[in-house]
């Protein structure tokens, strides 16, 4: 789930910079394949793992608890299914978001010796470390989604990150929203990294551009409670003008909360939800959907096979791009034919199954 | 509070061994002991006497630690003691069996006799020992209890022996008995006596509480009686008459214990079982008719509780043919046999007749819920408060408050709670377990008028009971089980002696004996 | 006068609490003071409400029901799947959603009352599997939308009404609720019984009381309250995979709040409806001064624990 | 006063325990051999098997105790992220450090359990609750307070999970030693037969001279030391503490479903660690074979939840008493 949060601000200004170059670089790789592209060039030699299919790919994954995991899982599922000549089998374990679980099913992957690859989708960072250094030494490893403390995978794929994250809602509030507005940042939970990196981000923005919100509210991404939280700043504050999210699954209940309130709808923002992006195309309020694109678990899968063949990959890190969707693209994410929990950068229009696969109709 | 100016106010008698004074109780505002005071000499049996609720387990409660006296002061051997924990009492050599069982259930019986007193090498308990131990302390009961038996496979007055072995393994130079009999049956209880005769020679002062009165006469020196919280005397073994005794108690005599006996001839056949049997009992032939107090006797492991249970459809019979108001009762359950009119009184109030926290009207309405439509309240309007005074009268009971909990009551008023529930819901056959369990003479009395005014009405009870002063006293036919037989059945007004050879000696000597 | 005292003592004191908290909301801010205000805070109070008063049948008998809060999420992604967000299907749903909450409540009774094995355990089992029921079901990720017509329970509010102006449909649910549970256990044999047998099971068994029925009617009131909450719920906040992940505590939280006793045999519908207000009520307060989140949880457990500590004084004095 | 009911067999206690591991281990070897896995039974792959019960097992034997003596503990969850927390910050990756953080850990496992004690046994709130709130505090004030207690377990510590003694992992010889002085202390110690009386009834133990209180409060200091020390193990599993460590491992209803299941009575007053550990083994297998069985993750919380119940019903079903 989490680094610990990064403390010293000077690293925090240069990432914060770094990453803010790396939203407007341009990605090398196939443009229409954005789970193929990157944005740092390094690659790494991968001919010592050369090896003749077909493989045994292994993965051990944090869990399928959230809806943007179980898409996710479905890409990597859906990715396996265009390389079935290649891939033997795909081993799944579920830690169920547990650290001590997570390790404990490494290590049974690589005691069993049924794996030429594998890999690692990290509950927390840090606690895995130890485990996929153990890894490295017996077999091929990739990490993605949340990475860990130490250089031995042949890659960790990442997207650019929380800051570039945080910082694209709240440059799209300061820049549309009147002079002297009123906005309400809602939180997840504190004290987990990513959301954290996104509302550093944000509250720096804010604060270089004059900007106080008029509350810093925790939600638990309950949508009844942070319904109740934006009714409760209405009745206080009389009128808000724009409400920032560190999680799009909040984003509909605002709507909603203004809504019930007979008010009209502020800027909000929120992220690929296709329930998000179905209401912001409807209702035509000013949105911005900043992405953690569901597409790197594809980029997993086709590391790893790359990795088997001895292809060279991007890495130590492979940096995947992260749109953003504005209302300039909305047009090219929005589904209505999509569930309202499907995220829409999850690069599977072309994967088989597709849009069943992800509860869709056709 | 006020012990220490106790001291020089109250000079201990010097023979006394134990002296309480000026002892004061309440609970909740109602104060249940109100200054009273009496001592106990080494060597002395002295029987504490009273109605329910009068205060004896009180008294014995605070001399015991098992919570402080509001007022008054305890001299022990010529020191004045203040125990605010069992273990002080214990430690000051006070021993005693509390009138409810308790044993823990899941551990065996040594460990229940030395539970707090592990005999043990640095924390390390020495279990070799403790079972050597636990078996002399069972022989010299009598009893042939396995020390490794887990409690809860023992029945009732089995516990009660491992209970008094458990106040006896302390080196007690007080011995507080608080009716040790109610469980037992007469041989049980006449060994028990052995013992308290033997302790009593080695200088042990014994207080002894029970509600059978010919026990009391039988092995008491002298005998307090308490009455509402207050001590009304103290008399010696001379002047202890039982009408004496019973008019300090109730307030009036108590010519008659037991109603006149049927006047009617029985009725029409209300219970028929034919060669009834399941695990614990074997070819129960048995015929009561509507009209009938027909009185089981048997001792302890009998299977004369078994019975009871049978028919109830607690743990039904598995084999053979009963009938009950000429429908057949098979697949029995306690629900199917209350629907047909079954009552059923069980021996242990505590655990399986009450719920303590609830009110009096609660608990005396369950049988009529119970029989009711579950979305009806029929206890609703106008005649509600009507039949709880009809019925509290009819039990004689005096408890005002019906809506405090029946757990505040002595243990003769909830047994009366439980009658009250039963005649409520106007049964056919009545089966009552041990129904004077710990009852006061007065309310005896009262129990054994209204079971016979049940039968005069036409209902029909079968009487289970360890006392056989009752069985013979209450019964029209009696009956005598052993070995989970019905050995034989006796005329009303048998004698004990004969009742006691057929319950102890089992079906072959008795019949030889006949 | 005893009685009049003693009566006055038995003023369930967490309608004191309530009535404080209130008060202080009100003070804090102004929208609360309105009858609209008030019906909106009555209109979220609405599924801990219903879920305090299904969960105290359970505990009033003796028990726990811990799987609610699953079935909280069952039923929003039923409702979400059955319907695909098609208005026509809504009355299906329903149905279907109650029948679910039956056979989850059954499932619970006769697990305990038949398979005796203690409610704890027995509904931390249905608990997962109802859970994964519902993610096995979605994929993990429920397709489809709430059609309006059913959350027009949780979410609707009429406006214009006479005297309050705006009035919730959830309030009209709640109250519905509210009168049909505190009938069944203060109005009937079986809520009397339900006393009896969470205080001494087998005494009720031996005075004829169907014991293991109700018991296990006991998990299916529980159950269907938690259909209802459900419904409300979904209906105010739409779907999501996680809609009733604590809901379980919350509700035995707020029975404890309202004075019924754990393991049986005490407590009231009163006492229910006022306990899941009292917490809600603090919720808001929480929400309203602005106190950080974290600190939020820590403050409701040392209320929980006060609320606990302050019935087991007054529970004593039997 | 005759009659003899049947004697415990001594070894009559473990037959429960003992069917469960050995139910457990067939399934496990069945599955490894079917599944072609046969690695998975080799040494490695069955210390990685009992190395999946240390965390649990731990903190199960501390909740055995609790159990017994007729209460519970909700709050070793959140005990153990805070115990795993403090114990990485005050070690802050220095290993002179290590014997500090250690103590600190344990300090307020102590704490905790007091604190869980007192409110139970003197203020006789209802321990479900007790524990839930006190549980709640802990999370709340972790939560909050969590960014300045940032910090990591230093290598050296990290032995105590992935060291080896003679190719035993430490780890399990942890769980080992807590298994068997909690098992001793139970089974021989004067102590321990008192906790059982405390735990078969209150009243009956307090009128037998046992200062009932005491008992009540140790059994909750001894889970909360548990919890602090399955903190201690799980930070130096994970070289640092997380405040959700605890609450997404499941510790508390976990940790009460394997004591249920290894026969220990929810009422108190009979059981023991036997039972717990052989539940522990049995949910430690449930996740490996589900592994190997590549059980859908979903189905597998469906079957979990049936095998919880269905293991406890295996034995209640037969009971005659009513249970809540
Ligand atoms: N814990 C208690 N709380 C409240 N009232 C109590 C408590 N214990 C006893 N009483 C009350 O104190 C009075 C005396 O009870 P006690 O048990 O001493 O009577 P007793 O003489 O032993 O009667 P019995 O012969 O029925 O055993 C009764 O009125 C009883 O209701
Ligand atoms: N008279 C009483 N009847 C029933 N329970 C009591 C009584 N007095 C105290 N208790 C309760 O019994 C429990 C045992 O307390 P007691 O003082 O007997 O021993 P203890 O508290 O274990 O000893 P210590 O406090 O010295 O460790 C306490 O929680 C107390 O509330
Ligand atoms: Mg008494
Ligand atoms: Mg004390």
């Amino acid at each position: 789930r989490a680094q610990t949060a990064a403390t010293n601000s000077a690293a925090v200004d240069k990432e914060f910079a770094y990453e803010q170059t790396l939203m407007s670089a341009k990605p090398i790789g196939p443009a229409d394949k954005p789970w193929e592209q990157s944005l740092s060039t390094n690659m790494v030699d991968t001919a010592k793992y050369k090896k003749a299919p077909p493989y045994r790919v292994c993965f051990s994954n944090a869990s399928i608890s959230n809806p943007w995991r179980v898409v996710g899982w479905k890409v990597m599922q859906a990715e396996a299914d265009l390389h079935k000549s290649e891939i033997a089998s795909l081993s799944y374990a579920d830690a169920q978001d547990k650290d001590d679980k997570q390790i404990s099913d490494i290590r049974a992957f690589v005691t069993g010796g049924k794996c030429d690859v594998l890999i690692v989708s990290p509950h927390t960072s840090d606690a895995l470390t130890p485990v996929v250094e153990e890894a490295c030494k017996s077999l091929p490893v990739i990490t993605f989604d949340r990475n860990v403390r130490t250089d031995c995978p042949v890659t960790a794929v990442r997207t650019i990150g929380g800051y570039a994250y945080g910082m694209a809602g709240a440059n799209f509030i300061v820049e549309n929203m009147p002079k002297g507005g009123k906005v309400l940042m809602l939180r997840t939970a504190p004290g987990i990294d990513v959301f954290e990196t996104r509302s550093d981000a944000a509250a720096k923005v804010f604060k270089a551009a004059g900007i106080k919100p008029i509350g810093v509210e925790f939600t638990g991404a309950d949508n009844a409670k942070t319904k109740a939280v934006v009714s409760d700043y209405l009745s206080r504050v009389g009128k808000i003008d724009a409400v920032w999210v560190d999680f799009g699954a909040m984003s509909v209940a605002v709507a909603e909360a203004f809504e019930d309130a007979g008010q009209d709808y502020p800027i909000i923002t929120g992220e690929d939800q296709e329930d998000y992006l179905q209401k912001w195309n409807q209702e035509g309020f000013k949105g911005i959907a900043p992405t953690y694109p569901a597409y790197q678990w594809r980029t997993a899968l086709i590391a790893a096979l790359d990795v088997l063949q001895g292809k060279p990959v991007y890495g130590p890190d492979w940096i995947l791009p992260q749109p953003l969707i504005t209302s300039a693209n909305l047009a090219q994410y929005v589904d209505p034919k999509m569930p309202p929990l499907h995220y829409a950068t999850c690069g599977c229009e072309t994967l088989p199954g597709y849009p069943e696969r992800w509860g869709g109709k056709k | 509070m006020s012990s220490m100016g106790a001291i020089s106010i109250w000079t201990t008698e010097p023979e006394a061994l134990l002296t309480m004074r000026d002892i004061s109780k309440s609970f909740l505002g109602v104060r249940v002991l109100s200054h009273i005071g009496f001592d106990c000499r080494a060597g002395e049996v002295h029987a504490l006497c009273g109605e329910n609720g009068a205060g004896k387990s009180t008294l014995m409660k605070i001399l015991s630690g098992a919570f402080p006296a509001d007022e008054g002061t305890i001299v022990l051997d010529g020191t004045v003691r203040r125990f605010t924990h069992p273990s002080q009492a214990r430690a000051a050599g006070i021993g005693i069996i509390h009138q409810e069982l308790s044993l823990l259930p899941h551990r065996s019986v040594a460990e229940n006799i030395y539970l707090g007193r592990e005999p043990s090498r640095g924390g390390v308990v020495d279990r070799a020992r403790m079972g050597r131990d636990a078996r002399r302390a069972l022989s010299r009961l009598g009893s042939t209890i396995e020390p490794q038996a887990q409690t809860g496979d023992l029945t009732i007055a089995e516990q009660q022996v491992v209970e008094i072995a458990k106040a006896l393994a302390v080196d007690a130079r007080v011995l507080v008995f608080d009716e040790p009999t109610a469980p037992l049956d007469v041989v049980e209880s006449g060994k028990l006596f052995r013992v308290i005769a033997e302790l009593r020679a080695t200088g042990v002062a014994i207080i002894y509480i029970s509600h059978r009165m010919r026990e009391v006469f039988e092995i008491a020196d002298r005998v307090t009686v308490l009455k509402d919280g207050r001590g009304m005397a103290t008399l010696t073994a001379a002047q202890a008459t039982p009408d004496a005794v019973i008019r300090l108690m109730v307030g009036r005599p108590i010519s008659d214990l037991f109603p006149p006996r049927a006047t009617r001839p029985p009725g029409a056949v209300v219970l028929q079982i034919q060669d009834g049997a399941n695990g614990h009992l074997a070819g129960i032939n048995l015929t009561l008719r509507a009209g009938e107090i027909m009185g089981v006797a048997g001792l302890e492991g009998s299977g004369k509780m078994e019975l009871a249970r049978a028919i109830f459809g607690d743990e039904p019979f598995t084999s053979g043919e009963i009938t009950l108001l000429s429908g057949a009762a098979a697949a029995w359950s306690p629900r199917e046999a209350v629907r047909r009119g079954v009552a059923f009184l069980p021996d242990d109030r505590k655990s399986e007749g009450l719920g303590l926290r609830q009110s009096l009207r609660d608990n005396a309405l369950v049988v009529r819920r119970s029989l009711s439509r579950a979305l009806a309240l029929p206890s609703r309007g106008n005649r509600a408060p009507a039949i709880f005074d009809a019925l509290f009268r009819k039990v004689e009971m005096r408890a005002a408050d019906v809506d405090a909990p029946v757990g505040r009551l002595s243990g003769g008023n909830q047994q009366k709670v439980i009658v009250a529930r039963w005649l409520a819901a106007e049964p056919r056959l009545w089966i009552v377990a041990e129904p004077t369990r710990g009852i006061d003479v007065g309310a005896k009395a009262a129990i054994y008028g209204l079971l016979r005014d049940y039968a005069e009405s036409g209902g029909a009870v079968l009487m289970i009971s360890s006392d056989l002063t009752e069985i013979i006293g209450e019964s029209d036919r009696i009956a005598v089980m052993a070995g989970g037989r019905i050995v034989v059945e006796l005329p009303p007004g048998a004698s004990e002696e004969a009742i006691m050879a057929h319950a102890v000696h089992g079906p072959q000597v008795a019949e030889a004996l006949a | 006068m005893t009685r009049g005292l003693a009566s006055l003592r038995r003023i369930n004191p967490t309608i004191l609490v309530f009535v404080v908290l209130l008060a202080a909301i009100c003070w804090m801010s102004p929208l609360y003071r309105t009858p609209a205000g008030l019906l909106s805070l009555l209109q979220r109070a609405a599924p801990v409400v219903i879920l305090s008063c299904g969960q105290s049948f359970v505990l009033i008998a003796g028990g726990f029901d811990l799987a609610s809060g699953s079935l909280i999420t069952l039923v929003v992604v039923a409702c979400a799947l059955i319907t695909g967000g098609d208005a026509g299907w809504t009355w299906v749903a329903l149905l279907a959603s109650y029948g679910i909450g039956a056979a989850v409540g059954v499932v619970n009774g006769v697990i305990v009352a038949r398979g005796k094995v203690p409610s704890i355990i027995a509904t931390l089992g249905t608990l997962l599997s109802v859970k994964g029921i519902a993610m096995m079901w979605s994929g993990g990720a429920p397709g489809g939308y709430l059609p309006a017509n059913l959350r027009f329970f949780g979410r609707y509010v009429w406006r214009h009404v006479p005297l309050v102006g705006r009035f919730p449909v959830a309030v009209v649910v709640l109250i519905i609720s509210i009168a049909i549970m505190a009938w069944l256990m203060h109005g009937t044999n079986f809520g009397r019984l339900l006393l009896m047998i969470g205080d001494n099971p087998r005494a009720a068994e031996l005075a004829g009381a169907p014991v293991r029925r109700f018991r296990m009617l006991t998990f299916v009131i529980s159950a269907l309250a938690s259909v209802t909450a459900g419904i409300l719920l979904g209906g105010f906040s739409g779907v999501s995979v996680d809609v009733g992940t604590g809901y379980e505590l919350q509700a035995i939280s707020a029975a404890v709040i309202g004075g019924v006793v754990l393991l049986g045999g005490q407590g009231s519908m009163l006492g229910a409806v006022f306990g899941g207000l009292t917490l809600y009520a603090l919720f808001t307060l929480l929400n309203l001064v602005g106190f950080p989140e974290p600190m939020r949880v820590a403050v409701q457990g040392i209320i929980l624990i006060a609320a606990a500590a302050l019935s087991a004084r007054r529970g004593r004095r039997i | 006063m005759s009659g003899a009911a049947i004697p415990r067999g001594g070894l009559a206690k473990f037959r429960l325990p003992l069917a469960l591991v050995i139910c457990a281990a067939v399934v496990y070897a069945a599955t490894a051999l079917g599944t072609a896995q046969g690695e998975q039974l080799s040494w490695s792959g069955v210390m990685g098997l009992l190395q999946r019960m240390v965390a649990l097992g731990i903190v199960a034997v501390g909740q055995t105790l609790v159990l017994l003596v007729g209460s519970i503990d909700l709050s070793v969850a959140n005990l153990i992220s805070v115990s795993a927390v403090i114990a990485s910050h005050v070690m802050n990756g220095n290993t002179d450090a290590i014997a500090l953080g250690v103590l600190a850990a344990i300090a307020i496992g102590i704490l905790v359990g007091a604190v869980n004690g007192v409110l139970v046994a003197k203020l006789k709130v209802s321990p479900l609750i007790a524990t839930l709130g006190v549980g709640l505090v802990l999370q709340g004030v972790l939560t909050t307070s969590y960014e300045t207690l940032a910090g990591s377990v230093p290598a050296s510590f990290r032995v105590l999970a992935y060291g080896r003694v003679a190719g035993l992992p430490l780890a399990i010889l942890l769980l080992i030693v807590v298994v068997a002085l909690a098992g001793f202390v139970l089974a021989r110690t004067a102590a321990g037969y008192r906790l059982y009386g405390v735990g078969g009834n209150v009243q009956t133990a307090r009128l037998a001279g046992i200062r009932t209180d005491r008992f009540i409060i140790g059994a909750h200091i001894a889970a909360s030391v548990t919890a602090a020390i399955s903190g201690l193990y799980l930070a130096s599993w994970l070289g640092a503490g997380t405040p959700w460590v605890g609450r997404d491992g499941g510790y508390d209803l976990d940790s009460i479903a394997v004591v249920v299941i290894g026969g220990t009575l929810l009422s108190g007053g009979r059981g023991g660690v036997a039972g717990t550990i052989a539940g522990v083994f049995v949910f430690a297998t449930i996740d490996a074979v589900f592994n190997m069985l590549q059980i859908d993750p979903f189905l597998g919380q469906v079957l979990r939840g049936v095998i919880v119940v269905g293991a406890v019903a295996s034995y209640t079903i037969r009971t005659k008493a009513h249970v809540a």
